[in-house]
């Protein structure tokens, strides 16, 4: 393998390592197979595993998801894809009221260890169907483990863990990373479920942010340093579990909270990690919490509108600015 | 519909259908009565006149198939296996109970057995049927995964994904209906512009049907092996749509005063319980062999409703078991 | 009319007045019709209306809903019901992708007023699939207005409000209050949505509830008035829009606040109002910002157990004790 | 599928369909063009090919009766009325743009001419559809409702919801089925049982259906305009399966590698625009008539072309506007 490699690879790569692994991983979904996925995020799986293990589907979200959770129940590890993450609404029924309460509700006789993944996220002219962040629709579901990669190494690392897990994972792939190159990462790299990564050190400012805006964070990191200014950028990485340790530490050092968020202000997971570090963390503070999330309007076709809507490096700079002029 | 398909079953095993068949008929009895006791809280929707369906499925699969209920799933839990007690403890909200007093009435699960749960959003279990079929056959282990449904799941999306895929992937899975004639209130005959809103669309999917006697033991037995078999000889799916009907409301706060005069009690007529009893006589079974095995349900529904009541609350620290396969629920550090 | 309705009367009443106002109020749902719906919230419009008013469905939760949006853009005011509001997964593309963003993406050509109605919330024992708080769900989708009534007077007024809205709203009924009873209002209530209710004043500490949690609220309220403690309950009644200024404002008096919700405190509706508060209210505080929201477990079925999981008034005096104590 | 239906159109008619086709052509043409430019950005999904089924079926409806298309939908915006500056203006996110560059190539609507959008979601639009036929039989307007879709929405549940409830309720619209064989990348074939997805379920509803020749723009007409006469009468939905081939890939990323060799060639001999020419040559039409309109179109595209190029970019204020009938997008005080 190449010693760099594009989130559109690693995704690929990261489930072919586990398929090799462990003969019970099986794919499903649109256009998954021969084609490689819409994305490529599937290419050459068909190829190396054949149509036993990598299964083109009809355009039927429930029996896509359905049918996942049925094999998960057992003995499958099954992997499904969902074309785009907004499609996830027509199985929600799927990832709200049956996957994530079965191991509950039948007292724990049943698990269902299977990975939904989905391009998630904006910034590509799709419009306001294809463009959505939906991490925090499974955020307000107890019972999902989320997971939201900003770079291919963590692609790879968390699609193993996410394979592995006996619990339901949703996995978001973000469209907007597809192309973005890193390290790749040696066999047998895994990232724990639940470990925030803290991207960038500094001591004056924490951001806490999550695939796409990570990034976004760490350019207006750079920008700051130029001042002298000390950005702690943190890659939450997984919403469920939720690593609140690592921000509270963080902020212990820096007393300051910028939250980077793609989805709307209203309803975001940013208003969670908010509230935990307005009551746990209610002494460490030194300003108010800060977030800069998407506008409270679906997403807009055309670029320059969408760029009004959602964050980018600018408003992530100027809302630090602000911030630490308090 | 059809009649008798020639394959026989022996008294003795038939006489053991009944036997399970009365044990159902009384639990849900007894569930009603613990409701109007006010030891049974939530809502209930009880299977009594469904029982054929289940207990004649049940008698045709392998332990190992699998089987999905809907929330008026007593009657398959029981078929496969789960105790009266286990179901009326968890009914009772008991620690004892199936799902330990978790999953209530709509989730009946015994996962031991291959009875893999009950669904209360109508419809969701087919494609998850379809997908554990799916599994037993990636996993080569000769298993058929059944979905028990009502009439009214049928017009519901899931239903239309599930077949779909299902005919196209020649999954081992029955689609079986219990045709009640009613979803809640409303008649199923109102809201769907075929007779057989199961039956009548297997061929959209170019999967076979068949309408059937829901309350013959012994047609159920015989129609589900039949299905059976050839899933598993890898020849897809079947649907099958059972007629039955109802004794009880929809759940436990309906009077079901919706339906016509009469029509209960033509169907009592035809009570499942009734069917076999004649079955047995025709088979020469004496009728005092058959009273012994009403008098041994009826004592073994007494025994669950004492177990039952007997049995102690949930630990409450439960409440906070079992989100995830560590057994625990945190979900942030 | 009865000086005194339940909160079960007041949906049906609150409906019939519209439906008497206005031609094309039309309703559509499951077992609405002669059976006036599982929850009897539809009783007498049927009769009152006949079956050109009041339509019976098949179980088709895509159709109910999607139709409602086809009559809303085309000259109808359609009130749909989704018996149970944990369906709405069984729709949500509607509720998530197509309503909310259908003005917006067409550049302001088309509008789609109509009301889904829905049965919330826990607290019946009717186990995790039939007993969630879901209005979190809706609030993560920019372009949905969000109304779940506390009172029968408040179903009415907002019921009013809501079908003559121009804009889609969805309207939460919550299980545990349908027989709670109130004040019948006089012809012509109304209440706009997005005021919230100061439900009791106080000066010590700021209490935000909504739907179920507002009488918890106003208990624990009373049990510490004995102790001579003012709470102030701000009952929100809408979530979108979402009235921060009554919230802030009583924040500035009592500079201490307790969030109570039903639904999970992960993705819940007191992260966005702590978020607000703890940026835009951060002067105001002299105390961390607590939430009492369920934990994050799917509802269990046995009220003992239920107990556990959801708000109860001892918790909400349990929390205001230890936030007067701070 | 069924010849001429012996509806007759006249040929200034037929001529003037087939210069609505040469636009619709040439304005595919025009975006594919225009993105390889770089000028359109996101995606789109070109209607080459679909045109017959478009201006065929507009043909036969009233001004005021309702279209519903899915994201590959300019062809049904044009016909209904939407001119191609506009929705070049919306693919190149011009402040012109038919949705004022808000919703982009897969949601173009015009309100106006009851063409009430695009839809991106697979199969949504169906069950709107029957809701607005559902609103014109309770406001008594005798409109009809027409939802465009493709093969690959036969397979979701919105589908089947749509298709019972619309016959359940003797609902004045019109399914039409666009079927190009393919979904994005994968036949239909391979993931549907029956040979005709649309039009093979329609019993299941009992619905009529018919199997149509989709590039042959007198041939939907005619089909069209008897099943909104049936529709209008109160007779119901019709499901009308026309059969037809998209030139372009699925989208602008798609090459189209996984057709078979020889298989775009053979449907490019059934070209609609060639179809309707050999109609009109067949009706005594001139060639030189038919030439004339087709340079008439070639000169509306790019006039089109110029227009939505000097077009100004969107108010970037509008990112805030319309959420709300009100014209804002408050959402909290
Ligand atoms: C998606 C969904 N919609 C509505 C309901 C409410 N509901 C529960 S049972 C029922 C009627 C089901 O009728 P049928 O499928 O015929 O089964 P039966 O109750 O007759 O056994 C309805 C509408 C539900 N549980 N799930
Ligand atoms: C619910 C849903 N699933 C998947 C997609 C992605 N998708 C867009 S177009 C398409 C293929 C649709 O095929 P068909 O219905 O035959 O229409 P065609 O593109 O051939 O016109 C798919 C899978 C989607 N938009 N919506
Ligand atoms: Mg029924
Ligand atoms: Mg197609």
């Amino acid at each position: 393998m190449a010693d760099v490699i594009t989130y559109r690879e690693a995704v690929s790569e990261g489930i072919a390592r586990e398929m090799r692994r462990d003969r019970s991983v099986v794919c499903l979904g649109e256009d998954i197979g021969a084609a490689g996925g819409v994305f490529k995020t599937t290419a050459g799986l068909f190829a190396e595993f054949g149509g036993e293990r990598v299964w083109d589907t009809p355009i039927s979200e429930q029996a896509i998801v359905g049918m996942a959770m049925g094999a998960a129940m057992t003995g499958i590890r099954p992997v499904a894809e969902i074309m785009f993450s907004d499609f996830l609404a027509c199985c929600w029924d799927y990832l709200a009221n049956e996957i994530p309460k079965m191991r509950y509700m039948t007292g724990g006789q049943v698990t269902v260890p299977l990975v939904v993944r989905t391009a998630n996220g904006g910034g590509l002219g799709f419009g306001a169907q294809h463009s959505q962040s939906v991490e925090n629709w499974a955020l307000a579901v107890p019972g999902l483990k989320i997971v939201a990669p900003s770079n291919p190494s963590d692609v790879i690392g968390l699609m193993a863990a996410a394979i592995r897990s006996d619990d339901p994972v949703l996995f978001f792939e973000h469209k907007g990373l597809m192309a973005s190159k890193g390290e790749a990462p040696p066999a047998e790299h895994l990232v724990p479920l639940g470990q925030a990564a803290v991207a960038r050190e500094g001591g004056d400012v924490t951001v806490v942010a999550l695939a796409s805006t990570v990034p976004l964070a760490l350019a207006a990191a750079d920008r700051l340093a130029a001042d002298g200014i000390g950005v702690e950028v943190i890659d939450l990485r997984c919403l469920v579990p939720l690593d609140m340790a690592t921000v509270l530490a963080s902020l212990g050092k820096t007393s300051r909270l910028l939250i980077v968020e793609e989805n709307p202000y209203q309803g975001g997971w940013g208003g969670t990690v908010a509230a935990i570090v307005a009551d746990e963390g209610f002494e460490l503070l030194d300003a108010p919490v800060r977030r800069v999330a998407s506008e409270c309007v679906p997403l807009p076709f055309a670029d320059a509108l969408e760029d009004e809507v959602i964050p980018t490096t600018a408003k992530v700079i100027a809302a630090l600015r602000t911030l630490l002029a308090y | 519909m059809t009649a008798d398909l020639g394959v026989s079953i022996a008294p003795d095993v038939l006489l053991g259908l009944f036997e399970q068949m009365a044990v159902i008929r009384g639990t849900e009895k007894a569930a009603h009565d613990l409701f109007l006791a006010g030891l049974v809280k939530g809502t209930t929707h009880l299977a009594a006149g469904h029982e054929a369906v289940a207990v004649g499925a049940s008698a045709a699969l392998r332990p190992d198939d699998y089987v999905f209920a809907t929330y008026r799933g007593h009657h398959h839990a029981m078929a496969r296996g789960a105790t009266p007690a286990e179901c009326l403890g968890e009914l009772m909200s008991k620690g004892t109970g199936l799902n330990k007093a978790k999953g209530g009435s709509m989730h009946l699960t015994k996962a031991s057995a291959s009875m893999l749960g009950s669904y209360a959003i109508v419809g969701a279990h087919l494609p998850i049927a379809a997908g554990a079929a799916w599994s037993a056959r990636l996993r080569g282990t000769g298993q058929v995964a059944v979905a028990f449904f009502g009439d009214g799941a049928t017009n519901i999306g899931a239903f239309h994904e599930a077949l779909n895929l299902a005919a196209v992937w020649s999954l081992p899975v029955l689609f079986i209906c219990e045709n009640n004639l009613y979803m809640e209130y409303t008649p199923i005959g109102s809201v769907t512009a075929v007779e057989h809103p199961a039956a009548d669309r297997a061929p959209a999917y170019r999967l076979p049907s068949q309408v059937i006697d829901g309350n013959d033991v012994v047609v159920v037995a015989q129609t589900v092996g039949l299905a059976a078999e050839r899933a598993r000889a890898g020849e897809g799916p079947t649907v099958i749509e059972a007629m039955t009907y109802r004794h009880f409301g929809h759940s436990r706060t309906d009077p079901a005063t919706y339906r016509p005069d009469g029509e209960l009690d033509e169907w009592l007529t035809r009570d499942p319980l009734d069917v076999a009893r004649a079955r047995l006589a025709g088979l020469g079974v004496p009728a005092e062999d058959v009273d012994a095995a009403a008098r041994r349900a009826a004592a073994t529904v007494a025994d669950a409703v004492e177990a039952a009541k007997a049995a102690p609350g949930p630990d409450p620290a439960e409440a906070f078991r079992d989100v995830w396969q560590d057994g625990g629920a945190a979900w942030r550090t």
